[in-house]
């Protein structure tokens, strides 16, 4: 009696996870159809070719035009810039921490990057507004220090702790027969870090950049707040852009729902959610290729 | 199991609760003057919740459209679009003015200029005058701020002057962010709220009087009696739209702005009330 | 032979498309030890975990064939398999004592399966003394299990088996983790326990098969290739393949 | 000559690029902290704005915040770690489950600006919950999900089968087993995955901004259908969008500061919780 009352209430609790664990995927899964199905909502009424070929986003215009490339190009261009900053210093970080830092160092420094990592975006945006912005006002004799170079900037801070922490990681996996078969053939410590080691690391140095790259392109707030959203091409780094992100946090609380531009919102945000998703599995792919590789 | 009786107590309370609290939103160019309005407003009824925000007018429409918003501000009237999308929506609104708004034409205070026609202000915003050469005697870059398309400040400014404006306009969130860039930008030329300058806004930076082809006489925006007298170009009522349904919910507050209270926090705040105190 | 305690029929198992057990019959004698040897990757281990239905929550294991306790068919559905695994329990290869006290240890089966609470101290401590524990760790009851050496470890495991008063106790090669002395323990501790248990126990160990068990069966490539009694299967083997195992020539 | 040159350029470089990030940690910090703790006082906590948010505090965004992460952990803790306990430990390991967890993985890096666009149609439009706490908190849930999912997995994964057998071996059935031995066992790792989640959701301001975040209440967020403010999205507004930027300045510096170490006070208790366990171990 005893038994059988134990194994129902088993086969309920089993029920009860699967059911939770199914509806949570639904929800998660809910996004990507939610996208869809709005943007597909846009394509529907505007002009898919003008979207993606079009120079201007300009929804309160006339003719309202919804061209997602001055907001791709800004993305790019930002997150770009931010991880021709990130890159190197990430990984000669994470070189410097896995390589050649006494681990009483490394114990100090790891959570000194998880801090970084855990300050939120918003402080960070602040920041360039009230520090970094001054300053590269002030470095190239420019009026307003809210343009990409200061985006790039900000973003390089946040993409830095995936970076590192990633990186070091592929850097520590590198089994230690390679160093040790390189130094035995009379290579010195340099030759052998920079000829073996980092090049044994290098899909893993890949998915770093990579999933940093994710996270520079999805950055919302600092962006908003530090680059001056102007929606027109970028020319160079000191001219103002407008992101994806930023485009849709500034627009979405003000439109009509249900209306041509609610709908291009969407569709902009299908794109970004597209080319993030790529980032991330080229990342996993290459992380994947790592761990084959040394198993 | 306690888990769930407290999850079940917030939906319950999520059910039961009469949503107490007015929402207001949109309008940079209010939204300061709301937040005044609300402060002490609930001084007075501490059992109506005002929660509030900015935005631009379109915001406010669009919330109110999106039934988020029980009072939309709006700096300038509702467009036909809108009106369109309510009449498809069955939302019956109405709109009341509560105070006037003039909107300042702001430089730099070094940038040797005092007043601006607005024929010249077109040339300059629509980025036909790439520099301030031909005004200004000085050959600097035009740099414009403005704010973002959606704001009911940058529609008015743009219609006033029947003028598309220039791709390079740099689009601020607000219109604070707008005269910090000025005050930093030797030649930046932007437009705010008077309110936002009357209030020790106008540091470091001036206030460009405005004349037009028929009359000469450059008003500025600081000058009560010719906004009374509705002379000033850059001039407009601010709106709140609700709609006719939640009257009875937001009327306290309604109540509060038209009275003395409420319209001398209005002027104290630089906005020309409608009524006379 | 005495009562058969334990036996299956026809016993064929598939992982996926793989077949890891052909065709198995074997019956075990109440109160016998059976040791179960064969080359590693026979299929003695997986043999065993069938009796107690360990396979159940493996996807892809798929079994044909009876298994009987007593008269009771151990894969009927009716039979809930709490029940089963409290009358045929197992101790593993590596001691996997709960992250616990060694009293919760031998008190959690006693509580899931519903013993009446005051006898559940009484039970326990004849338990930790038939495993001959007790004296090790009477005054200790609260430490945490994994404070224990590895044998004493085993031998908890085994109390914690015990304590439940099981009918069968499988094996599986519990002292193939633990150094030669405690081996001998354990070694000491499952001959005492066979006047009360039917013991099944899967070993790499030749030696060990001999001095403990009764009989023995030896397994290659899955199937069951001899089933004799200890001395006739070291001394006296019918098989060529049994010979050269345990003659030690492959494996 | 050369060589030694080299060695001393490699060291260079990456010492120096080391102590440029540790420098960046400090730069912030110094600056946030040593502006802003002048404004935090305790007033400046326990007083709701005035004047126009000119003066007076940040209760209300404080009360607002922890709304939001109370809403978000109800939502998110119980159903991703429900979610994690499927997959690892009930679902039969299969092309499908292993989908899954790509797909879950790879959602962890969705923007989160994406998760407020489906927080704005589900949430507030489908389910008309409005703008609300409750829509911010569920959309602040759903961006957690992935994180606690994962996380929690990854804790489940490191207890070793040999645990679950013990206990399946002695007649306890499966949920038995999942009860009383492997969620104790893996409540450190997921208690820190849990942590580190939340003060994550607590920073964010993305999700928010079109699920229920205002600029002002005239009083406490007291239910969960009405707004609030949240201390994220009052630093931005006190940033970009507040009339008097300048004036107000202070004010962002100190709800920064309340914002930061509220989150890394979070983070501390995370790390504690992880070494604790390490050293335990």
């Amino acid at each position: 009696m005893n038994a059988s009352k134990r194994e129902a209430i088993d086969r309920l609790l089993k029920m009860v996870f699967r059911a939770t664990g199914l509806v949570t995927i639904g929800l998660l899964g809910g996004i990507f159809f939610m996208l869809l199905f709005n943007s597909i909502a846009f394509f529907a009424k505007g002009n898919p070719i003008d979207f993606f070929t079009g120079s201007q986003w300009n929804p309160g215009s006339d003719a309202g035009n919804y061209s997602i490339l001055p907001l791709l190009a800004s993305t790019g261009f930002v997150a770009l810039g931010s991880m021709m900053i990130a890159v190197p210093l990430g990984i000669f970080t994470a070189t410097f921490l896995s390589e050649l830092a006494p681990d009483t160092l490394r114990t100090i420094l790891k959570p000194v990057i998880e801090m970084l990592a855990a300050i939120p975006s918003v402080a960070i945006g602040f920041l360039g507004i009230v520090l970094v912005g001054p300053a590269i006002a002030r470095v190239f004799g420019i009026q307003n220090g809210l343009n990409a170079l200061n985006g790039s900037i900000l973003l390089a801070i946040m993409a830095l702790p995936t970076i590192i922490t990633i990186s070091e990681d592929a850097i520590s996996a590198v089994p230690k027969t390679y160093k040790e078969a390189s130094l035995a053939l009379g290579a010195n410590k340099w030759a052998t870090l920079f000829q073996v080691t980092l090049p044994a690391a290098l899909p893993g140095l890949i998915a770093a950049v990579m999933l940093g790259l994710g996270r520079a392109l999805g950055e919302t707030m600092t962006v908003l707040m530090a680059t001056g959203n102007a929606a027109a091409l970028p020319k160079g780094f000191l001219d103002s852009i407008r992101t994806i992100t930023a485009t849709i946090a500034i627009e979405m609380g003000e439109v009509p729902y249900q209306t041509t531009h609610y709908f291009a919102l969407f569709a902009i945000a299908v794109v970004l959610f597209i080319i993030t998703l790529l980032i991330n599995l080229l990342g996993e792919f290459f992380a994947n290729r790592l761990r084959k590789f040394h198993a | 199991m306690k888990y769930c009786f407290f999850c079940l107590a917030i939906l319950l309370q999520s059910c039961i609760e009469q949503d107490k609290t007015i929402k207001i939103k949109g309008s940079d160019t209010e939204v300061n003057l709301a937040v005044e309005l609300a402060e002490s407003f609930h001084v007075m009824n501490p059992i109506v919740f005002v929660s509030i925000s900015g935005g631009g007018s379109g915001l406010g429409i669009a919330s109110l459209l999106n039934n988020t918003a029980d009072i939309a501000n709006s700096s300038r009237s509702i467009n036909e679009e809108e009106i369109t999308l309510f009449q498809q929506k069955g939302i019956q609104i109405d709109s009341f003015i509560f105070a006037q708004d003039a909107i300042a034409i702001v430089v730099a205070k070094d940038l040797p200029i005092d007043s601006i026609s607005t024929n010249d202000l077109a040339a300059v915003l629509s980025g036909k005058y790439s520099t301030w050469k031909s005004l200004a005697n000085k050959d600097l870059p035009v740099n414009i701020y403005g704010r973002q398309s959606n704001s009911g400040t940058h529609d008015f400014v743009k219609d006033k002057l029947s003028i598309e404006f220039s791709r390079n306009a740099k689009e601020m969130n607000g219109n604070a962010q707008i005269l910090e860039a000025i005050r930093a930008d030797h030649s930046g030329i932007g437009y705010v709220g008077a309110g936002y300058v009357s209030h020790g806004g106008s540091k470091a930076l001036k206030i460009l009087p405005v004349y037009t082809q028929e009359n000469k006489d450059a008003v500025s925006p600081l000058d009560a009696q010719k906004i009374a007298a509705g002379k000033y170009f850059f001039q407009r009522p601010l709106f709140q739209y609700y709609k006719t349904s939640s009257y009875i919910k937001i009327k306290p507050f309604l109540d509060y702005e038209k009275g003395q209270a409420g319209q001398s926090i209005i002027h104290s705040a630089g906005y020309y009330p409608l009524r006379k105190l | 032979m005495d009562h058969v305690k334990l036996s299956a029929h026809n016993l064929n198992l598939f992982f996926g498309s793989k077949q890891i057990l052909k065709n198995i019959n074997i019956d075990f004698g109440e109160n016998q030890i059976t040791s179960l040897i064969g080359p590693s990757g026979c299929g003695k281990s997986t043999l065993l975990r069938c009796f107690n239905r360990m396979h159940d929550l493996s996807a892809d294991a798929r079994i044909e064939g009876t298994i009987q306790l007593n008269e009771l068919d151990v894969y009927d559905k009716k039979n809930p398999v709490t029940q089963i695994r409290k009358r045929i329990g197992m101790v593993f290869q590596k001691p996997n004592p709960l992250p616990k006290s060694i009293y919760e240890n031998l008190s959690y089966g006693l509580n899931i399966h519903q013993f009446p609470k005051d006898e559940i101290p009484g039970l326990i401590e004849s338990a930790l003394k038939e495993s001959y524990l007790w004296d090790e760790v009477k005054d200790e009851l609260k430490k945490p299990a994994v404070k224990l050496s590895g044998g004493q470890q085993q031998r908890l495991c085994i109390a914690r088996t015990v304590v439940l008063r099981p009918e069968v106790i499988l094996m599986d090669e519990p002292c193939s983790a633990l150094d030669p002395i405690s081996t001998r323990k354990i070694e000491e501790l499952i001959l005492s326990l066979r006047k009360d248990y039917t013991i099944v126990i899967v070993t790499h160990n030749m030696q060990q098969a001999q001095r403990i068990s009764d009989k023995v069966a030896f397994m290659y490539l899955g199937e069951l290739i001899e089933y004799d009694s200890t001395e006739n299967i070291f001394k006296n083997p019918r098989q060529e393949l049994t010979k050269n195992y345990v003659g030690g020539h492959f494996g | 000559m050369k060589a030694r040159l080299i060695i001393f350029l490699n060291w260079f470089v990456l010492l120096g690029s080391t102590l440029l990030v540790c420098a960046v940690l400090g730069i912030i910090l110094v600056d946030i902290f040593s502006k802003g703790m002048s404004s935090v006082t305790w007033e400046f906590i326990s007083q709701p704005p005035a004047k126009g948010m000119t003066q007076g505090g940040i209760l209300p965004a404080i009360i607002g915040t922890l709304w939001l992460t109370l809403i978000t952990t109800l939502f998110a803790v119980p159903f991703g770690v429900a979610c994690a306990i499927y997959l690892n430990e009930y679902a039969f390991p299969s092309i499908l489950t292993n989908v899954i967890r790509a797909s879950i993985r790879n959602l962890a890096g969705v923007p989160s600006i994406i998760y407020g666009l489906f927080g704005l149609a589900l949430f507030v439009q489908a389910f008309r919950l409005g703008t609300s706490v409750l829509s911010a908190g569920l959309t602040l849930g759903l961006l957690s999900l992935p994180y606690i999912i994962t996380t929690t997995e990854e804790a489940l994964k490191r207890i070793p089968n040999s645990m679950r057998e013990a206990t399946l071996a002695l007649g306890a059935t499966q949920f038995e087993t999942i009860k009383d031995v492997v969620l104790p066992s893996a409540l450190p790792g997921i208690l820190t995955g849990v942590i580190l989640t939340l003060s994550r959701a607590a920073g964010e301001t993305a999700p928010i901004l079109f699920t229920g975040v205002a600029f002002y209440i005239n009083g406490l967020t007291s239910s969960v259908n009405q707004e609030f403010m949240a201390l994220p999205y009052h630093i931005y507004m006190l940033s970009t969008q507040h009339q008097s930027i300048e004036q107000v300045r202070p004010l962002a510096y100190g709800t920064s500061v309340v914002l930061i170490a509220m989150v890394f006070l979070l983070n501390l208790t995370a790390f504690y919780i992880r070494f604790k366990n390490r050293t335990q171990q």
